[in-house]
């Protein structure tokens, strides 16, 4: 990482201003009307990587939107080497040799990867270049060292590799300015450190990259300058010579995170789940043979790491009945729960905080008060004989509500639609741990949240914990899973490949567990 | 039975196949972008009434042709307004366009002569050719060429992945530099200029006239027939012309005096909807269709 | 926010519903100028035909007595995520079915109960294959709800020429004998207690879906199956619970409209009494916004707009198709979201510009 | 053909001029009838057309205002009678098909000052109701014998019946089609000495409006080698005569054999005057222009009326007739004007085509009906139809 560096070009405020925003503010219409941008002054020049840096939500996604069309703004300017430019859409941007890697996967699943580059091609509607498509790209592929094969549907890739597919799209085209969205999630330590290699490649070529960041490290591997954005407005730009990561760590967050929580060391007995050889649906051809397998404990929490798409969610699923299992099985509390329904797994008290919060913890067009009940209602005294308790309902909705800060305008008028994103996990977090549930499964739970409500949040789990609450703690932020495991285990395509305890784990370490250990072999 | 016979039967067969198979390969390349217009039925309708009237009134049976292209183009562009720029629900549209539709045709039936019927003069009708063993109207010749066509453009070429990924991902397209709106729409027209021939078929072809109650359904087999098909216009092709062949079949061998005493023909007459349903449910099973189907697109 | 904003944003439905049915009157309007007829005349005659006496409101009622049922099937199904057009055939079961077991002899009120209950039970059984179809074989509704409608067709065809025959008549089935039938609310009038039944159907759905496990259930699925399998609550349960509660109340519908409706009380060979009950449910449905509360207005409005149409062909002359043309626009109108806000969009230009 | 564009041109400029709707005329008249029909509705050139031809025919020659009431449903019977009853401006209202049966006894005995008419049904019974019948299964004789002979004349040893919904009323259509292809045969015999053995090829459709089935079912039949095919299905014949004509132009032809038989209506017009050999006319309009007329004389009565072969409510198409309906047909949109002249032509070439020997057997026939001698099934067949097959086979 460090040579990486050595051979940065130093930031020159002589090189070309390839795109420029100029106070560029923008509101989302709605109820809960307010600026999510304030004045924005931003550039990128030839040859740097420029890097948006900020806490989820500060609005780093909404400024790439912006730059590249996607969004509309309320007000400013965007300038393309000094001459403004109207965007309306990603296609105005694209013939402005502007392009953006989003944060999600804007893929096709059912399409090879080479006709998903040829979906942003500009050609006759009746010709078809899909040979001509492939060929370049092996070429591309064999250039920038990005290694996909281009006949593959994309739905059969990892995710790593579908986001490479997303930089081989972008990089089709050649454009002037890249607009990067986080692009390292779905990727280990060491292909993200292959990724910048990339990146510097291309600033070499002269282009300009925005880069967009909420990992520290990450900000100093590759940047050559830094824009920390917080709650909406620019906390200035330098260049990243003239910083430290004490200084940014206290621009962009304000408090910092502890390292690791402190907490009562218990001894471990009783086994909360224990899964044994298993392997879940969907991952037939990917996990090993063993399958995988892991206990845990009473009053302890397990952080998972593990680049996103190992068997995450195929995990889950398994050990919370949302679909089946191939071989292997899953205990819980000591019931063998193998393949039962969700409503087994929940009757037996296995809270579940899932990853797609608006997707699947909630029902967005009901109400908040039916979604605080969402697993409730059929209990009494929520339902008597079927019929609902409207009053019990309310009653225990507002208790939810108030106790953990959610700010909500109406329990039976406001459709969950409307809240933010962090009210929305403060329900959910209420909904599920009100019970003080035997076993939690905890995926990415603070993701989105601002430093405060990730603290009370943390506080949350080691409270439950010490109650005797076994948690699974499903994170891709190391610092998360550092800060709160008492154990941590790395899963890498359908297996645990390393246990460490928490105290002694270190990043290295973990990220070589991540590539699944393999990579720590070869170097 | 004799040859002859079953040479009747294909040409039945064929000719029913042609207004299923149309209307089919349009909502496939709609569906296909990720519209879903159950409205079928209606642009059919309202293409048999154009076509009546475009083939008398210009004395050409290709113009009325075009007429119940252009008209169910017309409907085709309503539906996709409404349904991609005004962002308006695709199912609640497609049955008003039925509805609509039924009480526009049987009105204007009624203002522009008899009510409930008008027939088109043979010399305006298009003209079959002969082929010894029977006729065969040169709209089946058309309708294999579309959907042969329809298959290449989808399958094989750019603009038919551009469709596709409108309807697979439309953000994903969105991002690419394609306009979501504006393919959706022009695959639309497209959906409804192919339904306005089907029907136009119906009036200037095969019936040789148009009545208020001609379609008698064929639109809402035609959706089953995208189903049926997995949006693949080949197998359309097929789905159109097994139903046709059933239906053909069932009115044919009731007219047989030892089969009508075995089983009565009400029974005949439901094979061909029990065949399609069984066909469905066991041959092809689940159907993958587009994930954007049905859902408008919005940006932000 | 003011108290009063929530009550404006319930109301909204009703504003854009009732402006989607001015602007259908005003292309229906364009449409009789076009043809020389008078439309204010017309819709004098309309109005004042569907809804301008006791009688004109009895038949009106009458009219949108088994639309409220179809409609309910319809709109439960879209609550429940399912797109059920399967009501036209589930009627037409419902309707001989009840015509069947009114055959046993029974004393009052017991025949008619049996009936009633036997039509419920023959819609639920014809709306059966489609849950199971889409449970075991994924075969979509769509498909297999226009299959079954006509096979319904044909086989009630089949059991009126051949099994429940009048023998003396031949055109139609044997009539529901005069104690099963439902009594007339108004005399001279086709009003009769099928009516009260359609209301205590829609009451009782109302509390099914608002009030009940089984109803939070329904409405979890149809917004959102992912987060419903994942609350517990099995997505196969309420595919079957919608199609059985569908079936069960189009048949309901059926066994009304063929036990209240005078004066024949019997199936008539072609169906000509239940034909398009289920289709126009549909439009009910989508005109009320699938709330039964909703769908006993527009029921009404669609019943009291048949009984106008007739009335149209007497003084103006208006052929009675114009009506299913103002149906349909209206239809159409109301699939634009947010209808009120473009209209006081274009309002706000139009005062701009004059 | 000129006349549409002139009606189109017309619609164009009212859509366009937007001028105020002309209100209604209401000129003072003879009297005021409203004709009820049934879901089927106009359109059908047969059936439900008759009916509104004999109004239309007493509006000019009796002075009479028309207003035609279209039903959307059954359900609708009753109250589009009571409707029309309780506006008391009615002199007379006619119920066309017998599916209005039950309706109209409700509203008879509810509105007993109210005058009314029914076609198809003689069973109701009122003092302020015309009930009229017709003697289908005479009529369906007449072109029964005229079919299999002149199949048999051809070589053919086929004819079909194209029928709709299974109901009553058709059931008369078949039974007597059925008697006469008997007849025929056995005439065709005894004049010629040779060996007729046509047979009938039947099928309901169950509709009175999917035109494919009937072209599909005509189809079959030509295919088996009928020479004659029956029309019972009201619109249906357009696909008949579609499927006949298409048969014909394969082998370059355009006059018959095959031929159709019209129903109901004249429909001889159709298919360029040489593809419909005959129609078995049921007079619908004059039942209902009757029923007018004796409004407007005043003679109105209650009662059956029973119109058959003597009376001229029921009749097979002479030429007196064509010219009546080639009118009829300019005027419903099946023919245009211009092609008045060949069909007339065509019509007259097809006739002379025939033996005369076989125009007289069929004026024997009638001859026989009319003196009694002739007992054609059946009166009401609802449930005899089964009987008759088997004593008529196919």
């Amino acid at each position: 990482m460090t040579d990486q560096m050595g051979i940065s070009p130093p930031p020159t405020a002589r090189s070309e201003i390839l795109l420029e925003a100029r106070g560029i503010s923008k509101g989302f219409p709605g109820v809960w009307e307010h600026l999510i941008l304030e004045h924005i002054d931003f550039d990128v020049r030839a040859g740097e990587v420029h890097t948006l840096l900020g806490e989820n939500g500060a609005g780093k996604t909404v400024i790439a939107n912006i730059l590249s069309g996607y969004y509309g703004k309320t007000d400013g300017e965007i300038l393309v080497k000094g001459q403004p430019v109207t965007l309306e859409s990603p296609r105005d941007g694209l013939a402005h040799g502007i392009a953006m890697v989003h944060q999600e996967l804007m893929l096709v699943p059912a399409f090879t990867v080479a006709e998903n580059v040829m979906v942003g091609l500009n050609a006759p509607g009746l010709s078809f270049r899909k040979q001509a498509v492939e060929q370049q790209l092996d070429d591309l592929v064999a250039h920038y060292g990005l290694q996909v094969d281009p006949r593959v549907r994309v739905e059969d890739l990892s995710a790593g590799e579908q986001q490479r597919v997303e930089i081989l799209k972008v990089l089709f085209h050649q454009p002037e300015v890249l607009l990067l969205d986080e692009p390292t999630s779905l990727l280990t330590p060491q292909e993200a450190d292959q990724l910048f290699k990339v990146l510097r490649a291309m600033t070499d070529e002269g282009k300009g990259i925005v880069f967009i960041s909420h990992k520290m490290h990450e900000v100093f591997a590759v940047s050559d300058r830094v824009t920390v954005l917080k709650l909406g407005k620019a906390r200035g730009t330098m260049p990243i010579s003239q910083t430290n990561e004490d200084d940014l760590t206290r621009k962009t967050f304000g408090e910092t995170v502890p390292d690791y929580m402190e907490r009562p060391a218990v001894e471990f007995t009783e086994n909360a789940i224990e899964v044994d050889r298993l392997i879940p649906k969907g991952l037939e051809k990917k996990a090993p043979a063993s399958g995988l397998s892991f206990a845990l404990h009473k009053g302890e929490i397990l952080g998972l790491a593990g680049v996103a798409g190992n068997g995450q969610s195929e995990l889950i699923a398994s050990i919370t009945g949302l679909s089946g299992v191939s071989s292997g099985t899953v205990t819980i509390l000591g019931e063998e729960m193998t393949n039962r329904t969700p409503r087994a797994f929940i009757e037996k008290g296995v809270a579940h905080i899932p990853e797609r919060r608006r997707e699947m913890g909630i029902i967005e067009q009901m109400f908040v008060a039916e979604n605080v009940a969402l697993k409730d209602y059929r209990k009494t005294p929520f339902s008597r004989h079927t019929i609902l308790n409207r009053e019990e309902i309310t009653r225990h909705a507002e208790e939810i509500v108030s106790r953990f800060n959610a700010l909500v305008p109406d329990l039976w008028e406001t459709e969950c639609r409307i809240l933010s994103g962090g009210n929305i996990q403060r329900l959910i977090l209420g909904r599920e741990t009100w019970r003080e549930p035997p076993v939690i499964i905890a995926s990415h739970p603070t993701e989105g949240l601002d430093a405060k409500a990730i603290r009370h949040t943390w506080e949350l789990f080691l409270a439950l914990r010490a109650k005797g609450s076994a948690i699974l703690l499903i994170s891709e932020d190391l610092d998360e899973v550092m800060s709160l495991s008492d154990r941590i285990g790395v899963i890498f395509e359908g297996g645990i490949v390393g246990v460490v305890e928490g105290e002694n784990a270190n990043r290295e370490q973990l990220g070589h567990w991540m590539a699944g250990g393999k990579i720590s072999a070869a170097a | 039975m004799e040859l002859a016979h079953i040479w009747g039967i294909l040409f039945i067969s064929l000719h029913a196949m042609v207004p299923i198979t149309l209307a089919a390969i349009g909502e496939t390349i709609e569906e296909s972008a990720g519209l879903f217009n159950i409205g079928l039925e209606g642009i059919l309708l309202l293409g048999a009434l154009a076509g009546a009237i475009g083939a008398e009134a210009s004395g050409s049976a290709t113009m009325g042709l075009m007429a119940g292209i252009a008209t169910g183009g017309l409907i085709g562009l309503l539906f996709g307004v409404l349904s991609t720029t005004l962002r308006g629900s695709q199912l609640i549209t497609g049955v008003g366009i039925n509805m609509f539709a039924l009480g526009f045709v049987a009105l204007m039936l009624t203002l522009l002569g008899a009510p409930g019927f008008h027939s088109v003069p043979r010399a305006v009708q298009v003209p079959l050719i002969p082929l010894g063993i029977g006729n065969l109207s040169p709209m089946v010749l058309v309708t294999v060429f579309l959907a042969v066509v329809v298959w290449w453009v989808l399958r094989r070429t750019q603009l038919g992945l551009w469709i596709r990924a409108v309807g697979e991902n439309p953000a994903a397209a969105d991002v690419a530099g394609l306009r979501v709106n504006t393919l959706r729409l022009g695959t639309a027209i497209a959906a409804g200029m192919l339904a306005g021939l089907a029907g136009a078929y119906l009036s200037v072809d095969w019936f040789g006239a148009v009545t208020k109650e001609i379609t008698a359904g064929r639109g809402f087999i035609a959706l089953a027939t995208v189903v049926f098909s997995g949006l693949n216009p080949l197998l359309a092709l097929l789905g159109g012309f097994i139903f046709g062949l059933f239906e053909g079949l069932a009115t044919w061998i009731s007219t047989y005096p030892a089969i009508k005493k075995i089983i009565p023909w009400q029974f005949v007459a439901m094979a061909p909807y029990i065949i399609t349903l069984l066909v469905v449910a066991g041959a092809i099973g689940r159907v993958r269709f587009p994930k954007g189907l049905g859902v408008p697109y919005l940006r932000e | 926010m003011s108290t009063l904003k929530p009550w404006i944003k319930r109301l909204n439905p009703l504003v854009e519903s009732l402006m989607a049915g001015l602007i259908g009157l005003v292309i229906g309007a364009l449409i009789m100028l076009a043809f020389g007829y008078n439309p204010i005349a017309a819709y004098i005659s309309l109005f004042s035909g569907s809804f301008g006496s006791v009688y004109s409101w009895a038949e009106s009622l009458a009219n949108a007595t088994p639309l409220i049922l179809t409609a309910m099937t319809f709109a439960i199904a879209m609550r429940g995520g399912l797109f059920n057009i399967g009501a036209e055939g589930q009627l037409y079961i419902g309707a001989l079915a009840a015509v069947a077991v009114s055959l046993i002899d029974l004393p009052f009120p017991l025949n008619a109960v049996a009936a009633l209950g036997a039509a419920i039970v023959a819609g639920m059984l014809w709306s059966l294959p489609v849950a199971l179809l889409k449970l075991t074989r994924g075969v979509h509704e769509v498909i297999s709800t226009i299959m079954l409608n006509w096979i319904a067709h044909f086989f009630a065809f089949y059991l009126i020429a051949n099994v429940l025959t009048d023998p003396k008549r031949g055109e139609k089935t044997i009539s529901i004998i005069e104690s099963a039938r439902l009594a007339r609310i108004l005399p001279g009038t086709s009003l009769n207690y099928g009516l009260v039944i359609a209301l205590i159907a829609v009451a009782a759905i109302l509390f099914l879906l608002w009030r009940t496990s089984a109803g939070f259930e329904m409405r979890a699925s149809g917004y959102n199956q992912e987060a419903t399998h994942y609350a517990g609550i099995s997505l196969r349960k309420q595919v079957l619970r919608v199609f059985l509660i569908g079936g069960a109340i189009a048949g309901l519908a059926g066994a009304v409209q063929v036990m209240g409706r005078p004066p024949t009380y019997a199936v008539m060979s072609g169906l000509p009494q239940l034909m398009n009950l289920g289709f126009d449910g549909i439009g009910v449905a989508m005109i009320g916004r699938n709330h039964p509360v909703g769908i006993v207005f527009a029921a009404i409005f669609f019943g009291g707009l048949m009984v106008g149409g007739r009335i149209m062909q007497f003084s103006p002359g208006v052929p009675l198709e114009l009506v299913r043309v103002v149906e349909g626009v209206i239809i159409i109108t109301l699939a634009i979201p947010e209808l009120r806000r473009l209209f006081t969009f274009f309002l706000a230009k139009f005062k701009r510009g004059a | 053909m000129r006349s549409f564009r002139v009606k189109i041109l017309a619609l164009l400029i009212s859509l366009f001029a937007f001028v105020g709707g002309p209100l209604m005329g209401t000129a003072a008249a003879a009297g005021k009838v409203a004709l009820v029909l049934d879901v089927g509705g106009r359109g059908d050139l047969s059936f439900n057309d008759m009916g509104f031809k004999g109004a239309d025919e007493a509006k000019t020659k009796l002075g009479v205002e028309v207003v035609e009431i279209q039903s959307n449903s059954a359900a609708d019977y009753l109250p589009n009678l009571q409707n029309a009853a309780r506006t008391g401006d009615f002199d007379l209202i006619v119920g066309v098909g017998f599916l209005l049966a039950d309706a109209m006894a409700e509203a008879a005995t509810e509105f007993p000052n109210q005058n009314f008419a029914i076609i198809d049904v003689t069973w109701l019974g009122k003092p302020n109701l015309m009930e009229i019948g017709y003697e289908e299964n005479k009529g369906s004789a007449l072109v029964g014998a005229l079919s299999s002979m002149v199949a048999a004349h051809y070589g053919k040893d086929k004819i079909g019946v194209v029928l709709g919904i299974e109901i009553p009323v058709l059931y008369k259509f078949e039974a007597g089609y059925r008697y006469g292809m008997h007849w025929g045969n056995a005439k065709y015999e005894k004049v010629t000495g040779k060996k007729a053995n046509v047979g009938l090829l039947w099928t309901y459709t169950g509709t009175f409006s999917d035109i494919a089935k009937g072209k599909a079912a005509t189809e079959a039949m030509l295919a088996q080698g009928a020479g004659l095919v029956y029309n019972v299905a009201g619109p249906l014949g357009i696909g008949d005569l579609e499927a006949i004509t298409e048969h014909l132009e394969a082998k370059g032809k355009s006059a018959g054999p095959p031929f159709m038989i019209g129903v109901d209506a004249n429909q001889d017009y159709l298919g360029d005057g040489h593809r419909v050999l005959a129609s078995m006319m049921k007079r619908v309009d004059f039942g209902v222009y009757s029923a007018i007329e004796s409004v407007v004389n005043g003679t109105f009565k209650g009662g059956v009326t029973i119109l058959g072969p003597n009376n001229g409510g029921i009749a097979m198409s002479g030429k007196q007739d064509l010219a009546d309906f080639i009118d009829f047909g300019i005027k419903g949109g099946a023919i245009s004007a211009s092609d008045r002249d060949s069909i007339t032509k065509n019509w007259t070439a097809m006739r002379g085509a025939i033996p005369g020997w076989i125009w007289d057997a069929v004026d024997e026939l009638k001859a026989e009906i009319s003196a009694g001698t002739a007992e054609i099934p059946c009166g009401w067949c609802a449930d005899t139809i089964g009987e008759i097959r088997d004593k008529y086979p196919d």
